[in-house]
């Protein structure tokens, strides 16, 4: 329900036809009032974060992995934010989900070490040239040797009876249980 | 009276002898004996002493008179140089290597008890030398550039004192020590007279570290042996204090008739005392930011002498013999101290800071003597260090010198701050797992330590025993001492028993609450508050470097200035010059010669030769 | 003997329990000022109770233990030399700088006690304690000494008699100037707000006492009280013109004035130190020494060398 | 524990590195059981009293919210979501409200978008009185903490009235707000509050804002210039006391922001103190525009959008898409990524707190070289919020 | 060696009416601290103050759920306290993990691994709950029933069986250790390589 976009943007319209001509590899759409939305191939992320900084987009919000099981893909989306031009921008790509691998963008971005140590501690998504990515972040060496991560296959349930072996409550195998 | 010459000899005779036959027991035997001899004759001759008051014996040698007298102020600082002396000779049984090193340390030994026995001038002088060569080969055979800079600046002053004694025989004819005053006081001119006694500042300022002269010492008292150092310290400093005494005996009065007094104390007392106050401040600041153990008990000496010369500049008889009984607690806990340098040095092979700690629970014998020590430098009360600064301030305070005074009661603070960061960084915190074997000091140390240590504790609670002496020296009754744990001054009271017995009360009080309460149980190094994070021997749990930083960043500005680099330019100022004189006068062909000839014959001719 | 013994039980009794009620007084005014109610005035003396009847106690080794019997023994050895209206052990020994050292002592046996413990922050602890005993050391020296010319004895007790016919001494300015001084040295002696860099909870988790826990926590409380009373005291005798009150007949009243007027003094200087203690933030220590070697000493050096004319 | 002999028995035996390992510095951990770190720790190293390595450790209080959500039907996540910030829970609340509406491209009425304003601004003005009581701790001034404690007691008593509970209001739903506002007499409570408070303000300037030891406490320390803190992605009072006029409700206004007006203070040095001023500054502006809402009144109308799916909660569906919404937080840029895929649960809901840029890598770089008693001070500067980073 | 029966009721009395609370706000509670001790709620007036240095502490407020990494820091700061120590916990969630009863990184069940003295109900529980379980507290301790610490001591195997098997063999040890190549800069792992 949310396609008809309301009284087209006509800023929008002019930043995303200017990033798309420097990155002819990108497709960019408005969503909305100051939301764009980039779609960008996995090996041209750095050089599309290098131009889109150049272009007035200075903050790197946040990198979220999100897991899209069906189709066995990892959708890593860049939230950056423009003061200058006062929008915000979601660039979005996808990794194959067994071995997903992608380039840091640390250099443009330093803060994204961070955040790349995050989504690589909880969606196994190693960056390559981060250099703190084996450093201790958020979990215990206990939960990583298990691997815990938050991908959609892993069986939170199972690993909560496992470790605290006190959850006898859940023996009623409630499928679709509803609070 | 020959005596008094086996009190001088007898250490050098024994030097010599154990360099000789340089036979492993034997040598440290000999060199034992050497020291004690004159220790046992100075103790037969108290009573003769007592006596007569004045024992002389003189020489004729090589066309010169040379006359020797024990006073009863020589007597204390003599048995200084006996006590500390014999300890540290002791000590060296275990720390020598070889005969070389017991040579020049009774060699220097017997140049102390020449200085201070010696009635002329010219025998002074002569065995001044005799001490310093004596340090300087003990210095040199460590390291050649602290021997060097030790040397330099010793020769410096013994310049000066060869042209004051040169300057004040031209005057009198005699070198004894009564013709010599008696010259001064009447034929010498007011510009002679200001001469000699900048002269005879540099000379001895040199020897006892005053500020601007104090650069060679912290290198020379840690480049040698440790044990020798307390005798180099604890002895060797008291003879450039004799010095300032003698220039109050020679021409102190002339000097005080002459400049009269400023405030109350002479003037020229008042640049000693000036240069005192800068001395403990300096020496102090500079101790408690050292990361070396024997920098720091080197700085840490040169500010105690700061406070001897304090005493010495106000000038009155109080503060003179103030002075002294500080110049005898400070040999006595500074030769502790460096006692103990020697035995952590000779146990654990560390020197700085950063490698040790956590060594009390290793070695509690050293750390009881080295708890005695530190109570008497930082001048807790039942101790002599401080009976010595008490009165002191009293002394200098009395006087009506705000100055000196606010001084005097900075440097004791500073006292207290470099000697925690000692006891913190080598017997507390944490035991680096190197130093889990050392054993306790060697019998040798342990019994010299103690030789040294039962005399702090002694001098401090019954202080009468040694103001006792001190009164003879001056004749009268200068500080009243009822009973033998009593100091009275009219205007302050000490009483060592009684402050010893309440201290033990509270004491008492204490471990009664104290073991009232439940047992404890020993907990690891490592079983610590780290905001709840496990912590493992891996981890560092001691400040063991730059402990003092912010006190070098809240002083960064004072720091720049230092004396040392502004001798070491001047060196290297000297040095261009003598290259230029090298490459331009003595260039080595014959032609320049021989315009060099023609010239200063010209200007002999000129001058009508 | 059984005398002075006597007196000795009372002053030491006297100044623990005034010790703990300065410490109650102290914790009362800063909660009023902070518009809250405030722990009953009996409450340290629960605190210690509490702290020395804990059934498990821990060690770092003998000195651990020892630094801080030392540091009680010291404290109650100063309190026993300052005169107490006419009540005094060792009155006629009180010097004025045997007090001053004493005063400063307790420390060397905490920090001994508290380095024995090889923790980080008790290192930290020690490091800034002493840097502000050695910044405190100047503007009191100063301040000392201008007492000592001013009256020309360093026995307080006759300071104290000097005082009675003179004036109080804060009448006179030379001594004004260095009381101020030695007020503001007050301040970091009694670790009040301004200078309690050394037990600074928000930093270095109470630096020194980090690792001090049960009995010897309670030990130390006692010696804070003691040492509380025994500063207060130090300053009312040299400062306020002590306590000695000779109006009444009997000895007994005579004495019982003469404490009261003292306790009035103590008072009155603790609250000085607890108003300014709540109003300002912590130094750093570099800027806690900075600030003692500037003001406080010019103040009491202008003082010293005004008593010295 | 292992005892210190085995340790030195296993260290000779392999003839490994003698302990400890470096002695020229030595470590200390800010950890969680610090009064400077709520639970939050951090690992000094230290040579003498300054800092020469610092490194973060977070995860004292991970709980995983974003693989929880995924559980949980859509209503539910609120109050799930909002113990994420605990200073200030309304934010949580709002920003996943917000991404919700748009997916379901609902536009909440005039009275919610009101209620809504105000409760964010309640949030923001008692979030600044905690970050004053902590700085006035940790500097020292225990009186003005404790009234900065008192004062933010009052809009606690207010919050329970309004939505029942004093800290965790669970109060902003998607389509609205879940109770109209207990009539007039709340609203006289309100107005008597924030006139209470903005007299009190000189309070604090006497007592922390123009205190002598303040400005030498805080001047000059934790430096940060405007590229470094563009590129560490700092937001909010921090970003904007390094010069950059970057907030959340001028450039990407959202509810009745745009109506309301309010000037954003910026500084230009980047230090602690200009970060507090800054802060000091827009606590007096989140007063104003209370007076503001105020005055204004709130409009009448339906509090919530009547949309038949909210009657039946537990089958509540969003259609599938994603929705990013941000507000400007006390802490920063706080924001909140929903992605659905039409299902009674959210597939994916990833929350941005402001401290995951502040408190990780810009701290580690402000902390080397500065002094021991800096670090809170820093610390409390950029008003770090733990569970942000650890979520 | 002293026989303190006779004083009992007077060390109780102190004991209730001056404890030290350890500052560590482990859960989400710790927001409701600052009022407890500051104008509006003022613990002071019962004689509790908090204490940073564990080594003094008596009181240790469980503030809401624990994690494990803070479990574990729990533990040491408990086992540093003296004695007579007692545990209150907040809310749900140490009882059954309250709201994250299936978050794989929240304690279901504290009891497990520390004795808790006193419980109280909330999420995250009101100042006046938390005064409420308080005075609970101090009721115990005067009749000498607090003893949460005595069972900690007694069946410390049975805690430590617990805490083992939730963290693994030596982890203290393993906690510690952690950080060592990242700290001292020499890529140097222990024994393990």
């Amino acid at each position: 329900m949310a396609e008809e976009v309301k009284a087209s943007w006509s800023k929008g319209e002019e930043i995303v036809r200017m990033l798309l001509e420097k990155a002819p590899y990108a497709e960019g759409t408005v969503r909305r009032e100051r939301r764009l939305e980039f779609k960008v191939p996995a090996d041209r992320i750095v050089d599309f974060l290098r131009t889109a900084k150049a272009n007035g987009f200075e903050l790197l919000l946040q990198i979220t992995a999100v897991d899209w099981l069906k189709e066995g893909e990892i959708e890593l989306v860049y939230q950056l934010f423009s003061i200058s031009h006062g929008t915000h921008a979601m660039v979005k790509t996808r990794l194959p989900r067994d071995e997903a691998r992608i380039s840091t963008v640390m250099d443009i971005y330093p803060v994204a070490e961070t955040y790349e140590r995050d989504a690589h501690e909880f969606f196994k998504v190693t960056f390559e040239g981060n250099p703190k990515l084996e450093m201790p972040w958020i979990l215990e060496d206990e939960d990583r040797e298990v691997g815990v991560s938050h991908r959609k296959d892993f069986d939170m349930l199972g690993y909560v009876k496992r470790k605290y072996k006190l959850l006898d409550r859940f023996d009623e195998d409630k499928e679709n249980y509803v609070i | 009276m020959n005596e008094l010459l086996i009190i001088i000899f007898a250490p050098l005779l024994g030097g010599v002898l154990a360099w000789a036959l340089n036979v492993r027991g034997i040598r440290e035997l000999l060199g034992v004996a050497g020291a004690a001899v004159p220790l046992a004759y100075l103790v037969k001759l108290y009573s003769e002493l007592d006596a007569s008051g004045q024992l002389s014996h003189s020489i004729d040698f090589a066309g010169f008179t040379f006359s020797f007298s024990l006073t009863h102020l020589t007597w204390v600082f003599a048995m200084i140089a006996g006590v500390v002396g014999l300890a540290s000779t002791i000590a060296m049984v275990s720390t020598s290597r070889d005969g070389y090193e017991w040579l020049f340390a009774l060699m220097s030994l017997t140049g102390a008890y020449g200085v201070f026995l010696s009635f002329d001038l010219l025998g002074f002088f002569i065995f001044w030398e005799l001490m310093t060569v004596g340090s300087f080969m003990m210095v040199l055979k460590y390291s050649r550039s602290a021997g060097l800079k030790y040397f330099v600046l010793s020769v410096v002053g013994a310049f000066a004192m060869f042209l004051a004694i040169a300057k004040i025989y031209a005057l009198s004819g005699s070198f004894a020590f009564p013709d010599v005053a008696n010259a001064v006081y009447y034929a010498m001119g007011r510009g002679d007279l200001a001469l000699v006694f900048g002269l005879f500042l540099v000379a001895f300022g040199v020897k006892a570290g005053m500020f601007p002269l104090h650069v060679w010492a912290p290198d020379a008292y840690s480049e040698t042996n440790q044990s020798y150092t307390a005798m180099f310290s604890g002895v060797l400093s008291k003879t450039g204090v004799y010095g300032f005494i003698l220039i109050y005996m020679l021409i102190g009065y002339r000097l005080m008739v002459e400049f009269g007094a400023f405030r109350s104390a002479p003037k020229f007392g008042y640049i000693i005392a000036f240069l005192g106050g800068l001395t403990i401040i300096v020496g102090g600041l500079l101790a408690a930011l050292q990361e070396d153990i024997r920098k720091l008990f080197a700085y840490s000496s040169i500010s105690q002498i700061g406070y001897i010369l304090v005493a010495f500049g106000v000038g009155t008889s109080l503060s003179i013999e103030a002075g002294i009984y500080h110049a005898i607690s400070h040999a006595l806990f500074k030769g502790l101290f460096f006692l103990i340098v020697a035995t952590i040095i000779y146990r654990t092979g560390k020197t700085t800071f950063a490698d040790m700690g956590g060594l009390a629970e290793k070695m509690p014998f050293t750390f009881a003597m080295a708890f005695v020590a530190i109570l008497s430098l930082a001048g807790i009360p039942p101790m002599a260090g401080f009976v010595s600064k008490w009165l002191i301030f009293e002394a200098v305070i009395s006087q009506n010198l705000p100055i000196l005074g606010g001084m005097v009661f900075f440097g004791s603070a500073i006292g207290f701050v470099y000697l925690i960061r000692f006891t913190y960084a080598v017997w507390f915190g944490q035991r680096p797992t190197d130093l889990d074997d050392t054993k306790d000091a060697p019998l040798p140390l342990a019994v010299a330590m103690a030789i040294l240590a039962i005399p702090n504790i002694v001098f401090g609670i019954a202080p009468g025993l040694v103001v006792k002496e001190l009164n003879k020296i001056f004749g009268g009754e200068i500080v009243t001492s009822p009973t033998l744990w009593e100091l009275n001054l009219g205007f302050g009271r000490y009483n060592g028993l009684l402050i010893l017995v309440w201290l033990i009360v509270g004491l008492l009080i204490a471990a009664v609450i104290y073991f009232l309460g439940a047992p404890v149980r020993k907990v690891p190094v490592t079983d610590t508050y780290q905001s709840g994070n496990p912590v493992t021997m891996e981890y560092n749990l001691t400040i063991r470097r730059n402990f003092f930083l912010p006190l070098k960043e809240a002083l960064a500005f004072w720091l720049r200035i230092s004396f040392d680099k502004l001798y070491r330019d001047i060196g290297a100022w000297v040095e261009d010059f003598a290259e230029v004189m090298r490459n331009y006068v003595y260039n080595g062909n014959v032609q320049s010669y021989a315009w060099y000839l023609a010239l200063i014959l010209l200007i002999l001719a000129m001058w009508g030769v | 003997m059984i005398e002075t013994a006597l007196k000795a039980l009372f002053i030491l009794l006297y100044a623990t329990f005034v010790g703990f009620m300065f410490m109650g007084i102290i914790r009362i005014v800063t909660a009023r000022i902070h518009r809250r109610v405030g722990p009953p005035i009996y409450q340290p003396i629960l605190d210690t109770i509490k702290l020395l009847s804990k059934k498990s106690n821990i060690t770092h080794g003998l000195i651990y233990d020892f630094g801080i019997l030392y540091a009680v023994g010291a404290t109650i050895l100063a309190v026993m030399f300052i005169p107490l209206g006419s009540i005094g052990v060792l009155r006629a020994y009180g010097d004025l700088i045997l007090i001053t050292f004493l005063l400063e002592i307790p420390m060397l046996g905490i920090m001994f006690a508290a380095m024995s413990s090889g923790n980080p922050y008790a290192g930290i602890g020690a490091q800034r304690a002493l840097l502000t005993l050695l910044a405190i050391q100047v503007p009191l020296g100063f301040a000392i000494v201008a007492l000592a010319e001013f009256y020309g004895t360093f026995s307080t007790y006759e300071i104290v008699m000097a005082q009675q016919t003179m004036g109080w001494s804060i009448f006179h300015f030379p001594l004004l100037l260095a009381a101020i001084a030695y007020d503001l040295v007050l301040q970091a002696m009694f670790g009040k707000e301004p200078f309690d860099i050394m037990i600074a909870p928000g930093e270095i988790s109470l630096g020194p006492m980090v690792e001090f826990g049960g009995k010897h926590m309670g030990l130390l409380q006692i010696q804070h009280a003691i040492a509380l009373f025994a500063e207060t005291l130090f300053f009312a005798n040299i400062f306020l013109g002590g306590g000695v009150v000779t109006a009444f007949s009997s000895s007994i009243l005579n004495t019982i004035a003469g404490l009261a007027v003292l306790l009035v003094k103590q008072v009155a200087v603790l609250l000085i130190a607890t108003f300014m203690g709540a109003i300002f933030p912590r130094f750093t220590i570099d800027q806690a020494a900075k600030f003692y070697w500037k003001w406080p000493t010019i103040i009491a050096a202008l003082g010293a060398v005004l008593a010295s004319l | 524990m292992v005892t210190q002999e085995e340790l030195i028995r296993e260290a000779r035996e392999n003839g490994m590195e003698l302990l400890p390992l470096e002695k020229d510095t030595y470590e200390l951990f800010f950890g969680p059981q610090h009064m400077a770190t709520e639970n939050y720790s951090l690992i000094l190293k230290m040579d003498g009293h300054r800092v020469v390595k610092a490194i973060a450790n977070p995860g004292f209080l991970h709980r995983g919210f974003e693989k929880l959500a995924e559980y949980r039907p859509w209503h539910t996540n609120i109050a799930l979501l909002l113990r994420i910030c605990v200073p200030e829970p309304d934010v949580p609340e709002a920003i996943y409200s917000m991404a919700v509406d748009e997916l379901m491209g609902w536009e909440v009425p005039e009275r919610a978008q009101w209620i809504r304003t105000t409760v964010l601004e309640m949030a923001r003005v008692s979030a600044y009185l905690f970050w004053m009581m902590g700085l006035s701790f940790k500097l020292g001034v225990y009186t003005a903490g404790q009234w900065a404690a008192a004062y933010r007691e009052r809009f606690m008593a207010l919050f329970e009235e309004l939505t029942g509970a004093r800290v965790y209001h669970i109060y902003t739903i998607p389509g609205g707000v879940r109770r109209d506002i207990p009539g007039d007499k709340w609203l006289r409570q309100l107005r008597d509050t924030v006139e209470y408070i903005k007299d009190k303000l000189k309070d604090f300037d006497n007592l922390v804002f123009e205190n002598y030891i303040t400005y030498r406490r805080l001047e000059g320390i934790g430096v940060m210039d405007k590229k470094f803190a563009l590129n560490e992605g700092v937001t909010g009072p921090n970003l904007r006391a390094t010069g950059v006029p970057y907030d959340v409700r001028r450039a990407d206004p959202y509810l009745l922001y745009p109506e309301l007006d309010f000037e954003v203070p910026v500084l230009k040095e980047g230090d602690a103190l200009a970060r507090a001023l800054v802060r000091r500054f827009e606590f007096e502006q989140d007063l104003y525009i209370l007076e503001q809402l105020l005055d204004m009144g709130p409009p009448s109308g339906p509090y919530k959008v009547d949309h038949p799916s909210l009657k039946a909660l537990p089958r509540f569906r969003v259609p599938a898409g994603d929705a990013f919404a941000h507000v400007e937080a006390t802490k920063g840029d706080f924001g909140a990524y929903v992605v659905s895929d039409g299902g009674n649960k959210p597939y994916r809901v990833q929350i941005r707190g402001p401290s995951i840029a502040h408190g990780i890598r810009v701290i580690e770089q402000l902390l080397v070289g500065a002094r021991l008693a800096d670090v809170p001070v820093i610390l409390m500067s950029l008003d770090n919020c733990p569970p942000d980073i650890d979520r | 060696m002293v026989d303190w029966r006779l004083y009992e009721p007077l060390i109780n009395f102190a004991r209730k009416r001056s404890m030290w609370i350890v500052a560590f706000c482990t859960g989400c509670g710790g927001i409701e601290m600052p009022p407890l001790m500051t104008s509006r709620y003022d613990l002071e007036r019962f004689g509790m103050m908090p204490n940073p240095a564990p080594r003094m502490a008596d009181l240790f407020l469980i503030t809401g759920y624990v994690t494990p990494k803070t479990l574990k820091r729990i533990i040491i700061t408990y086992e540093m306290q003296p004695d007579p120590k007692y545990v209150l916990a907040h809310g749900s969630c140490p009882l059954n993990g309250g709201i994250y009863w299936d978050a794989y990184n929240a304690i279901k069940h504290l009891d497990k691994y520390i004795p808790v003295d006193v419980a109280i109900a909330g999420c995250m529980p009101r100042p006046e709950a938390v005064m409420d379980g308080i005075k609970k507290i101090m009721d115990l301790i005067e009749t000498g029933k607090a003893d949460g610490w005595k069972r900690y001591k007694e069946n410390y195997e049975y805690y430590k069986k617990n805490q083992d098997e939730l963290f693994g063999e030596g982890w203290r040890e393993k906690t510690a250790r952690r950080w060592i190549p990242w700290l001292m800069g020499r890529e140097k792992k222990r024994e393990e390589e």
